[in-house]
């Protein structure tokens, strides 16, 4: 039993970019059009690191790098060789209807907004901010209303730690952060990132949290609000500047390529400049691209197939 | 006095006020039908005329120059002034031709192509574009070189992330191979229970138990069918996730017991008398079902088993679970392979972000929707076509 | 080698051998009849006997030993499982032939052989429900070692909460409690979800059940019958479709009017054209069991002076009651159940409130987004959708039952 | 049965004498669909007296019988034509209140129909409705009344509470004669009324009925004969939609005019 | 109907005779589950003799019919003991073969069930199934001679294609017992056969019986006594479960032993 088809799971925040690398390379090479399967970054590493074999997929793709028990897994699975391959990054924005003034946050600020509990007086106390202004008196008069991805998301994930937990010491907290408000401030709203930014365009007064590409395809309706004063663009990004940004990853398994025709080609074409250079396709649809420096050496690591070590990873 | 008695009901307050609350009563229960009727047709004009955009589309017409920069990148094949016009899916397997084929190096082809999906849709009026790209396009329009027409495109391609390209035609292959599959289990096993509990099964403990479940299985939700394909055949027994074997056999249960129920009430329709008649010749019991009843109750079954297909082919929630939601844009050519369905499909582009898939929606749902209501047309024919009164 | 390949194998190489055994077997019973020995059974009926002998010990070979690979024990090769089949099949038919003979009755052999072929088949639908138990249950108990039972069932916070750690690879910092599985706010979504969809159904369906069996004529019955029934062919998709895309945003127009605030993923709109969708469910159902009342009851309303619709009122309905129950109980798991229509509108915010126009989630929305997200596999959260499979089953399952026991009482009453 | 009857013309088919003719059929003619079930039927039933309708199966009893309180009306491909009067009215007259005419005529079936209600919920439901009495007593009286009547009160006096189902075959039918005497009916019609039962109930029910024609004008189909000649006092053969003989019940089982009457009642068909 | 009997001790409840006995009951008991239907019941049937079973409704008579060919099999709950034989062979046997025993004893039912097949097709059907006759020759002579013996075939010679459910109810129940007759059984049961029809067809089927007993040993249930009084040379009365009285019809008919025999034979019940 063999596959023709090379099989690609993993990242949703991937998954625009990968299946426009996998309708491409279906396209533009003899090779059957491989298959990809939205998983989350969490569910593809799991099928991936499942084994070696033709019922497992060559490739996941991961909006965070894999970790080290992920990694553990794999080569307990026998799924010993794999090579890291790094694409680009995503910001994650906080933005708001275009109708607004313009708003400049910091990591505090809104991390005050979003708590479920907050430092008073070196205690946690129930979050109490109903306003922006409450919290500072330079942020406008508006209800706090956050839409953002809900807990199963890999957005979530990175916007918690990024945010929520890299600015608790410094806004005081006693012990670790821990939740999202769940008075309604905030609300879950769904993996379709699409929906959330209709939404923040019909409610004024609301903010979106969700991935960048999605403020540049509707530009014409939605801003954001400066982090940190550090406006995102995909310069500040991509430049690491910007601080709500995570990496986007491939991992391919050495012991598929070979018996699994084109994994070669695939993974040459994404990592082509064609994809993912500062000119690259995959940039019209909003990936960061990584600074010049940078691509050059993750397109050369591919190329040569350096094994991932654990090292790597801690 | 005689004539009061029957007739006499006008001055009767009580029959007065009786024959009002039978009025109303009527009243309530046509505007029930009538409201419900009025949602069906509410749904079904919303839904065309939501998707019916979807079936025409614009070309352009282009002169494709195979050039040496077009056997790298296929975009300059193109006139400069159409590069941001014609879709990219026209020009980007040049390279690839021009490889297979070397002769048609510096020559030229005039062609029609799709123009890019946000181009179509301010031709459809559904948005806008930036002033300078407009006014290019509307002077195209003006000489005839983007031209409106039937998009055969959506009926023959699969999906693509360009959505100028995508179609349905690897989602209904896939559902086509899913159905396969279901039908392919849950007939014969669906027919095989029900002569078994209805024409064999002594009417014990043992066979309520069964036909008790088999009533509640009905009637489990199917997401859980879904869990229950994940644990079963691909965990345990290996079925390469997303492909249609998987998702068939989960159907394939899920669809048995619908089988079943609706094969019972066809073997149940066949009047006792013909069995009767069968055994007192001499029939055993297999020889009157395979003989006597099957035959009678044949289009009763066949009827319950489109019934039962039908609804397989709706069904999204299971096929999520088991990963039939995938980026497919070629049509399957094997049980094993990769697929995806059209209602999944339908689901896929429910969620992309441009504009341009929401009319395609649209359209696969009217797509999915008129396979289904002709497969329940045929299913109600064919109830007709035999229907019997004994 | 996969056990379907094996199967499909074997089947090809026994259909030309089955061929040769039914053969053998009726000439010898045709050579017998000729020489005038009256046989029990017909010669094709010992033909058919010599092919299942042959046939039966082979599968078993081939069976045993694909389940052999299956479970993991060993893996025969194929030559030698192959070699076994042939050689079990050639001495069953070898025996098979041998015993024919006028006193065997091969017709009640076979008949045997075919009552339990289809009692296997019957047995397959059980067998589904114990896998489907087997299969939610296992992660389902993981997920329970990490969570009280207590706690899933009566929490009112449903938090999946620091994930996060671990996705950063921090998961070791993960701190006790500071997530929390309470699904109530699910289920109190899933309810919500259910009743406003039967607040809809209800009504609607069996009125038009009775329009339908009481008032209408055959011409209008026989067009609005079909008609409605259009409502249940439409899968789930479409309809998560029509309720996040053209109802939601009409709720939230027609609640501004009123000045009320709604969400745009209310669980208002998913919980109507849910209810839509069970319409057809509730009337046919019900059209049914009305219809089963015997005419003889209407009669002798009416024969007593009663109006139509006091017979329908007072004598149909109270007679067809445990019936109607039973369709909205049936309804009802159905909409506890249903997973597009609330993926696609309804929201994903645990939220306890009793406003339909406010955001909630419900179970199957959580089903869907713990398998489908982003969390590793055995993280608490993407168990959950095993124990939350698992209550939802033993709910339905509940229902199901009760509702079905009332359509017994039901028939047997006026059968 | 003493009666005096005249012997009149075959061709009217309908026996009158110095008896109040309390229903009276004049030429009707029902189809159903297309299909023709009667064909010109006169018959007149007198006040206070059973009249038994007899004849093969199929010919037409029941569909005649359901004429008379209008309950054909229920099947819509049913149409009638021709005249039937009760006390002079004619029943199909467009002013005509079914509802009501059918308060005045009432009927018991040949599978007893008790509602599934309590007993006494059984006989209290159509005088509630109609407003035949007012207040709780006066209800409690005529439910006892009427099952007296009905002979059954000794039975069931002490569970009026229990559902009518849970009576047997025989006490469901004599419920449901109480039921129909209850809203205080002029006629009472019976399809059948003891086919269903075993011979002690249709002794019973045979019994009630001969008591009840004191009161009430009775007319009852029955496929038995003997039941026929015990009960009735006028019988009318049917054969396939026409009254082939109407008479009083002695002359006709004795002395029957028609070959077919004769041919009929010793069992040469049917 | 000339039959020599001699009337023995009301005790045996049988008559005996010179003729040969084909089927024998002995102290036949049955039960539904746990209510008795047949109570000891002892009954020869004479071969090549039209033995009738009367008695009222409910009293047992088909559950009986259905013990001479285990057709009581074919229901769950029910339980026989006693014997019956066929030329003293005991049918409860467990080494008989019931398919094999019914192809023996044919059976014809109340309302004609001829498969939904053609008319060909309905009779040739148990032949073939039985191997019976090889070859289409020898089936089509097959049919043609069973149509003929049912009394059938000049009417249906022409379109045995045509399907045997759009015959007319006599034509179908004649069609019924030459399907019976094609496996060529010895005995042929009949429950009500001319009930479900009009008094001509019925009469056609009294004289088919007529003439079919001249080969065949046949066993039927009517409610009509006067078509036991015409076809059969012998009668039984059944009576809850139990036979009353058996004995040759005429005097049965005239003489009875028994009051319960009198009271149904001049319509006192059922
Ligand atoms: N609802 C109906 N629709 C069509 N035809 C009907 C209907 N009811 C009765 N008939 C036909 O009308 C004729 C007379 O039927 P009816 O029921 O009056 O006979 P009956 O004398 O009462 O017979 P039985 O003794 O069997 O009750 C029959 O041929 C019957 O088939
Ligand atoms: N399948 C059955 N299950 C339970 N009881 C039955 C069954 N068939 C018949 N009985 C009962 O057995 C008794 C005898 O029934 P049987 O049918 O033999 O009477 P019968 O004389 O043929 O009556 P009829 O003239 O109505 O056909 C009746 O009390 C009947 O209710
Ligand atoms: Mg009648
Ligand atoms: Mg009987
Ligand atoms: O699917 P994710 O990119 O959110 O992990």
């Amino acid at each position: 039993q063999e596959r023709e088809q090379i099989r690609i799971v993993g990242s949703s925040t991937v998954y625009p970019f990968a299946s426009y690398v996998v309708e491409e390379f279906g396209a533009t090479t003899e090779f059957p059009t491989p298959v990809i399967e939205s998983t989350g970054s969490g569910g593809g590493l799991r099928l991936f690191c499942e084994g070696v074999g033709v019922s497992t997929p060559d490739i996941s793709n991961a909006s965070r790098r894999m970790k080290p028990s992920e990694f553990d897994r794999c080569q307990e699975n026998g799924v010993e060789e794999i090579t890291e391959a790094k694409i680009g990054s995503d910001g994650i924005v906080m933005a708001q209807s275009v109708d607004n003034e313009p708003v400049a946050l910091t990591r505090e600020q809104i991390l005050l907004a979003v708590a479920a509990q907050v430092p008073q007086d070196g205690e946690l106390v129930d979050n109490p901010y109903d306003n922006w202004n409450q919290i500072d008196s330079s942020l406008p008069d508006r209800e706090i209303e956050i839409l953002g991805p809900p807990t199963t998301s890999g957005t979530r994930d990175a916007f918690e730690e990024l945010v929520m937990e890299a600015a608790s010491e410094s806004a005081g907290y006693p012990e670790a952060y821990s939740d999202v408000r769940a008075d309604g401030a905030y609300v879950d709203s769904g993996e379709n990132d699409n929906l959330i930014v209709q939404r923040i365009r019909e409610n004024t007064d609301a903010f979106g949290i969700f991935g960048y590409s999605f403020l540049e395809e509707n530009s014409d309706t939605i801003e954001a609000a400066t982090i940190d004063g550090v406006e995102p663009t995909p310069e500040s990004i991509s430049e690491g500047e910007y601080p709500v940004a995570r990496s986007l990853w491939f991992y391919i398994k050495k012991a598929h390529e070979g018996v699994v025709p084109g994994i070669d080609e695939y993974v040459s074409l994404f990592m082509d400049d064609l994809m993912i250079g500062s000119d690259g396709l995959l940039r019209d649809i909003g990936l960061i691209v990584l600074p010049e420096g940078e691509r050059s050496e993750w397109q050369e690591r591919v190329a040569n197939r350096v094994n991932l070590q654990r090292s790597d990873l801690e | 006095m005689a004539t009061r008695r029957l007739t006499g009901s006008v001055n009767d307050a009580r029959l007065q006020r009786r024959y009002r609350a039978e009025q109303r009563f009527r009243i309530y229960c046509a505007s029930a039908v009538l409201l419900a009727l009025a949602i069906i047709l509410t749904f079904f004009s919303n839904i065309i005329s939501q998707g019916y955009t979807a079936f025409w589309h614009h070309e352009v017409q282009v002169t494709l120059d195979y050039n040496e920069r077009a056997a790298r990148i296929g975009t300059f094949a193109l006139d400069e002034d159409l590069r941001d016009i014609a879709s990219r899916g026209a020009t980007r397997a040049i390279p690839l031709q021009m490889r297979n084929n070397p002769e048609l190096a510096g020559t030229t082809e005039t062609t029609w192509v799709p123009v890019r999906g946000e181009i179509d849709q301010y031709l459809k009026g559904g948005r806008d574009l930036e002033p300078e790209l407009r006014r290019q396009v509307d002077a195209l329009m003006e000489q005839g070189v983007i031209q409106s027409g039937f998009n055969t495109r959506f009926f023959t391609a699969g999906d693509s992330k360009l959505p100028e390209l995508a179609g349905i035609l690897s989602a209904a292959i896939g559902s086509l191979y899913v159905l396969f599959v279901t039908l392919l289990f849950a007939f014969p096993v669906g027919v095989m229970s029900a002569i078994y509990l209805e024409e064999f099964a002594p009417d014990n403990r043992f066979t309520q138990a069964i036909e008790v479940n088999i009533n509640n299985l009905a009637a489990v939700p199917s997401i859980i069918f879904g869990l229950l394909g994940l644990a079963v055949f691909i965990n345990f027994f290996g079925v390469p996730r997303s492909s249609a074997m998987a998702g068939g056999l989960t159907l394939g249960l899920m669809t048995l017991p619908i089988i079943i129920i609706s094969t019972r009430a066809a073997l149940r329709a066949v009047p006792d008398p013909i069995r009767l008649g069968a055994f007192a010749m001499g029939c055993s019991r297999w020889q009157v079902v395979r003989d006597h009843v099957l035959p009678v109750s044949l289009p009763g079954i066949l009827t319950g088993t489109i019934i039962g297909l039908a609804q397989a082919m709706g069904e999204t929630a299971p096929l999520i679970i088991v990963g039939m939601i995938a980026y497919i844009p070629e049509a399957p050519t094997g049980l094993f392979e990769s697929a995806t369905v059209l209602p999944a499909q339908i689901f896929t582009w429910a969620g992309e972000p441009e504009k341009a898939y929401v009319e395609k929606t649209a359209a696969g749902i009217i797509v999915l929707l008129a396979i289904l209501l002709s497969l329940n047309a045929a299913a109600v024919l064919l109830r007709r076509k035999f229907e019997r009164r004994w | 080698m996969g056990v379907g390949e094996t199967i499909l194998l074997l089947l090809g190489g026994l259909i030309p051998l089955g061929y040769a055994a039914y053969y053998l077997g009726r000439r010898k019973a045709l050579v017998a009849t000729a020489e005038g020995i009256r046989m029990h059974s017909r010669p094709q009926q010992y033909g058919w006997y010599s092919v299942v002998s042959m046939a039966l010990p082979a599968m078993g070979v081939a069976i045993a030993a694909s389940l052999l690979n299956l479970l993991g024990v060993v893996t025969p090769p194929r030559e030698i499982v192959l070699l076994m089949a042939l050689v079990t099949a050639a001495v069953g038919l070898a025996v098979g032939l041998r015993v024919i003979r006028p006193s065997l009755r091969a017709r009640n052999i076979l008949d045997n052989l075919i009552r339990w072929l289809l009692l296997g088949a019957a047995l397959i639908s059980i067998i589904t429900t114990i896998a489907i138990v087997l299969s939610v249950i296992f992660e389902a108990m993981r997920f329970f070692r990490e969570v009280s039972v207590w706690e899933f069932v009566t929490g009112t916070v449903w938090s999946p909460g620091d994930s996060f750690l671990e996705a950063a690879g921090r998961g070791d910092e993960v701190t006790e409690g500071s997530s929390s599985f309470g699904s109530v706010p699910l289920f109190a979504g899933t309810f919500m979800v259910t009743a406003i969809a039967m607040a809809v159904a209800l009504p609607i369906g069996l009125l038009s059940a009775i329009f339908m069996s009481e008032y209408a004529s055959p011409r209008i019955r026989g067009t609005a019958k079909p008609l409605l029934e259009i409502l249940a062919g439409i899968p789930t998709v479409v309809y998560g479709f029509f309720a996040a895309i053209t109802v939601t945003p009409v709720v939230v127009d027609i609640a501004s009017f009123f000045g009320l605030d709604a969400s745009y993923s209310n669980i208002l709109s998913p919980g109507i054209v849910m209810g839509i969708m069970i319409i057809p469910f509730i009337s046919s159902l019900s059209d049914d069991v009305i219809n089963s009342i015997p005419q003889s009851l209407r009669e002798g309303a009416y024969a007593l002076g009663t109006t139509r619709s006091e017979t329908i009122r007072q004598v149909v309905l109270p007679a067809a009651l445990p019936g109607v129950i039973s369709a909205f109980l049936l309804g009802v798991s159905r909409a506890l159940g249903e997973t597009m229509i609330v993926v696609m509108a309804a929201g994903v915010r645990p939220n306890l409130t009793w406003n339909p126009l406010e955001d909630m989630t419900t179970v199957t929305v959580n089903i869907v987004y713990s398998l489908t997200g982003d969390q590793a596999f055995d993280s608490p959260q993407t168990l959950s959708a095993f124990a939350l499979g698992l209550v939802l089953f033993l709910v339905t399952l509940a229902l199901n039952l009760v509702s079905t026991i009332l359509v017994r009482r039901f028939k047997q009453r006026y059968d | 049965m003493t009666v005096k009857t005249d012997t009149e013309a075959a061709g009217r088919r309908r026996a009158s004498g110095t008896r109040d003719i309390k229903v009276r059929a004049e030429k009707l003619n029902l189809w159903y669909g297309d299909t023709q079930a009667l064909f010109d039927v006169d018959l007149d039933v007198y006040a206070r007296e059973v009249t038994a309708l007899i004849g093969p199966s199929g010919c037409g009893k029941s569909s005649f019988l359901r004429c008379l309180n209008r309950m054909n009306d229920l099947i819509p491909s049913v149409r009638v034509e021709g005249r039937v009067t009760l006390d002079d009215e004619d029943i199909y007259d467009p002013s005509v209140d079914v509802v009501q005419l059918r308060s005045h005529v009432g009927m018991v079936f040949q599978k007893p129909n008790p509602f599934p209600k309590s007993i006494y919920e059984n006989i209290a439901y159509a005088p509630r409705l109609h407003g035949i009495v007012n207040g709780r007593a006066a209800l409690d009286e005529l439910v006892e009344s009427s099952l007296k009547r009905a002979g059954l009160w000794r039975e069931v006096a002490d569970r009026l509470d229990t559902p009518g189902t849970e009576l047997s075959g025989g006490q469901q039918q004599r419920l449901c004669i109480a039921r129909a005497i209850a809203v205080n009916p002029e006629v009472i019609l019976m399809d059948e009324p003891a086919s269903a039962l075993d011979p002690l109930a249709t002794a019973t029910i045979e019994e009630l009925i001969d008591e009840l024609k004191d009161n009430y004008t009775i007319v009852i189909v029955t496929h038995n004969l003997q039941q026929a000649a015990r009960v009735a006092g006028y019988t009318a053969f049917f054969h396939m939609g026409r009254i082939i003989e109407f008479n009083d019940t002695d002359t006709l089982f004795t002395n029957p005019r028609e070959q077919r009457t004769e041919d009929y009642i010793t069992g040469r068909y049917g």
